[in-house]
């Protein structure tokens, strides 16, 4: 179990990510870096993982490699069950769905999660800053799954205050029952993983804390790189870098075309390299 | 209240004189799109994403122009990208008034410029839902109901910018969220295989394809295979969309494509970026040149989908189909 | 087209309704007689009409046989959807059933029926008198077909000025828009067919009106079976016999077991004919 | 308000806790009954009419005993007349205290004697729905909703004798029936073919199975034909009811019988008038004899299932398949 030296953030995201994810359990995976950490737990830890996807796939094995879409054709085979998207939500917002795995494009202090727009909201809504595609099935991942799992990339602006939109609801204003109390059911956010460290929400102020940083990061300089002011766990400690195996894993094994983790040493075109050719 | 489509009154009355008979509903793409499709008429796209988009579709839809259209669907990316392009070049030959959606991208292969181009320009009316939301608008369309409770919108900014109601549920006391239906004026959608009658059979995901073409006043249909209804009435089950709800049945192989369609072919994420890189040009303030030049190419000067995929080199084709066979192995 | 000597009454309704059936219209067709008329009707003048069953059949050719229950297998074989009772009941809902074709143990004038309790309602709904099956899916046919189509046994007592129980609405109280303002969907009962006649609802008082009397009735035989005052349409008339054929039909082709239309000489054991040995 | 069986709350608190696993669930169908099933339980029945009850396991649960159950379906035959002529015989032994239903009866089969006599001895609160109610109250509990709109109920008496609540709908000002879900306790299931983690393929009808189990806590699934994983999902599309939904596997050849399985067997008829006969005298005030007597053969005398099916001549079970056969041709 040699330590890597040369993983990425991306691929310490991705191993984090996995970690967190508890065998045996279902989790409703969003698209993206999720793919790739489930596929990862899936093959290390954690092999009776059961995957759901939005578009309407329960339970595959996945041996068919890594989908590059939610809808992929990789999501079905061998799947248990195979619906639609109505068929998919409905069985989270039933309860089925232990872990929600979504990521966003900003976040604040209670897990919630934009990845609508930036700019001014209401009144700019017709005319964003930067148009982000939109939620997607994020918010109902986040208002149904028991609970949710966050990959947001660490930047000051990301990690902010106030949201510009809020895209898919966390702890909302962190008031107790805030959840129960706007209809939604489940506990919430579970796990932030960032490209710096790994953060829990406190218990009873529900706000962000951090519970392990990365290595080469420091609690200041987590903090450093938060628009808000960061909760510390007593026993925060750093987190263990990705073993050879892991990252090799990912490499080799999990997303060899480099279709959401990206290579860190040479260019590549992610286009070309998620063509059918080399499938 | 307004709706942006048809009124669930008004759907309904679409259907009371409807002949829905089982006949014969093949016709050409062209006879399809100008027979159903109208300007300013709502369409319900189908497919997820950049799996089986009715791209095909919305070449033709191209070609004939259409203008201040409403369109709606879940998470979509080929599909809506092509028609937004046309409207970037020429909105007086083809416009988009509105979109109801939930999100407009492609995954690993990226945002869509179309959509930052036209959003952030001001030059359409956005509602933005939710993948469930969106669903299940087109589930209450599909049952006749003006509503459908989720929990989905609850909690966010989503229902401050889209008609959701929230209500105290009369049982339990607790906020529960009212989407109203979607009943669009016409369904686009993509399917593996069809009869003449336009029984449906859709493999992978579903997406809210039978949702969307039962909540429609009128269904086009696209499939990779056409076969006999004998056939396809031999395992009834397996067909999704059943005729009642199809007005047009065209065969169009590789009507998905650059998308994927399970059983048939991979996705083909060289041509959707090349196909993107001149709306990103125009998104960052250049020139046309090279969108136009795709769409020439591609759209204007062929006359067919047929002569589409015959632009593509015939290894990159079979390339595609045997990564899909990989992704569902089967004897043929 | 020689007319039948010997055709009984369930015989007659059959052939009624198959004639008011369209050919090339969707009907969704209610448990007993509705499915021998139905069958008559696509043998006849109406190879196109779609049948669909609650259970969850849309348009199968019916050519195994008569089903005897609306969830039967003969109802799924070589059909164009097979799905459940919601997917069944939303497409009706939405609109796609031209007519409903229903029966029920009473009926009122305006065509409301009652197939769940006989007895005091409210005060006696937990102790009726006889206690009738329920609605099945006759409400739901009742409320969301475009046209429905009853078979009610004549009696006077259930030709009734007053339901003890309003299970199925009709056109309700008669006024104007009833069925609209009750929430109600499509232009509720077409036409009635009793053991002595054919009815239609007139436009304007939506009250039972004779249009056919069967042979051997009178336009005051009718009225006289009947416990509320009848409609007679200006041109009502006498409603031609069974042909042989229809009636050999129906006894030899579509219900050679009596499942439905009983035989009329010879007494026939039902159950027995019922089993599987015989079909 | 009420809730007769999980409230929502309660429904989604059920299955948080719950291992949703893909384990081992066969048992017997004795140890199904005995741990998932308790006096005073909502039971969701499926099944249609005659067709696809879970027979096998109202047998069970008669030789087991419970008290004060709720029964929930949309139309129903055998499976409540096993239940409720068990009552009519003991009701210290077996006793129902309420039913939400659509329809007792049997078709071409006639009047549940079993019915009318617990309803018009008011034995039995009752609660009336239609068809179309009942399946939508198990979507809505399937869904993780509190309610569904539908227009079912509206403008007769129905509403008047069950716990809907019509609204004004705040999209159209048009009424507008919402149903409270039903969540029960637990759901009794007969299907044609599952697998060890009950994954489920349904043939013909899929009638409310599916909504019956999602929406319950627990399910106990019997099937006809027990088959390994790797087969079932070979055709993921074919499963109606996913392996999450369900508890118990229990593989029970004639599950259904003396009722219909498609692909399997036809009505016997005269079963069903063989076991109607004692307690219709019982209905018209006879003495109970006929009723135990079948009672004692056919269920308290045998110990499982198989012996009750061990009871008919074989010549007769040949027959009722071979008539199955018939309705739906196919190789074997």
């Amino acid at each position: 179990m040699t330590a890597s030296k040369d993983y990425t953030a991306q691929e310490i995201i991705v191993v984090a990510g996995a970690k967190v994810l508890e065998d045996n359990k279902i989790v409703f995976v969003g698209t993206g870096l999720p793919m790739v950490a489930s596929l990862l737990a899936k093959q290390t830890h954690a092999p009776g993982l059961i995957p759901v996807f939005e578009a309407g796939a329960v339970g595959p094995p996945l041996n068919v490699g890594l989908p590059i879409s939610v809808g992929d054709s990789k999501t079905f085979t061998g799947a248990s069950f195979v619906g639609g998207l109505n068929a998919a939500f409905e069985l989270t917002q039933r309860g089925f769905a232990d872990f929600g795995f979504i990521s966003g494009a900003e976040v604040d202090k209670y897990g919630n999660l934009n990845s609508t727009m930036i700019g001014d909201f209401p009144a700019g809504y017709q005319t964003p800053k930067v148009r982000l595609p939109g939620s997607g099935g994020a918010s109902d991942m986040a208002a149904s799954c028991e609970r949710t799992i966050l990959i947001v990339p660490h930047d000051k602006r990301k990690f902010t205050e106030k949201l510009q939109y809020v895209t898919s609801p966390g702890h909302l204003d962190g008031s107790p029952g805030a959840r129960f109390d706007a209809g939604l059911q489940g506990k919430g956010p579970y796990r932030l993983i960032s490209t710096k460290g790994i953060f829990d929400f406190e218990e009873e102020s529900k706000r962000m804390r951090l519970i392990h940083y990365f290595p080469g990061e420091t609690i200041e300089s987590v903090q450093a790189a938060t628009g808000f002011e960061l909760l510390v766990a007593p026993d925060a400690s750093e987190f263990a870098p990705p073993t050879e195996e892991e990252v090799r894993m990912i490499r080799e094994d999990i997303d060899p075309n480099g279709a959401f983790v990206k290579r860190a040493k040479k260019k590549v075109n992610k286009n070309i390299n998620l063509t059918a050719q080399q499938m | 209240m307004y709706w942006t489509g048809l009124s669930p009154d008004e759907a309904r009355e679409a259907l009371v004189n409807k002949d829905k008979s089982m006949k014969d509903k093949r016709m050409t793409l062209k006879e399809a799109v100008s027979q159903f499709i109208k300007d300013g008429d709502n369409v319900g796209v189908g497919g997820f994403v950049n799996i089986r988009q009715p791209i095909a579709i919305t070449h033709e839809m191209v070609r004939h122009g259409f203008k201040d259209l409403t369109l709606s669907w879940q998470s979509a990316g080929m599909a809506p990208d092509y028609l937004a392009g046309a409207m970037m070049l020429n909105p007086d030959h083809f416009s988009i008034k509105r979109i109801e959606l939930a999100y407009w991208a492609h995954e690993a292969f990226g945002l869509s410029p179309m959509f930052r181009f036209l959003a952030e320009r001001g030059m359409l009316e956005i509602e933005d839902w939710s993948n469930y939301n969106m669903s299940a608008r087109f589930k209450a369309g599909s049952m006749g109901l003006p509503f459908i409770p989720t929990r989905g919108p609850l909690g966010g900014d989503i229902p401050s910018s889209c008609r959701t109601k929230i209500i105290d549920c009369p049982f339990t006391g607790r906020p529960i969220a009212l989407l109203p239906a979607s009943n669009p004026d016409v369904a686009i959608i993509h399917v593996q295989v069809a009869d003449q009658y336009g029984n449906c059979i859709i493999r992978g995901t579903d997406a809210t394809c039978a949702e969307i073409a039962m909540a429609s006043a009128h269904t086009i249909v696209t499939c990779e295979q056409l076969v006999s209804h004998e056939l396809i009435t031999q395992t009834p089950k397996d067909v999704g969309i059943p005729f009642v709800a199809v007005d047009a049945v065209v065969e169009v192989p590789f009507g998905a494509y650059p998308g994927a369609c399970r059983r048939h072919y991979y996705f083909n994420g060289d041509h959707i970026s090349a196909f993107h890189a001149g709306a990103t040009e125009m998104c960052k303030g250049g020139a046309p040149d090279t969108l136009k030049t795709y769409y020439d190419e591609y759209i204007y000067n062929t006359k067919t989908f047929e002569d589409f995929i015959a632009k593509f080199p015939v290894k990159k084709l079979i390339a595609d189909q045997k990564a899909e066979s990989f992704n569902c192995e089967r004897l043929a």
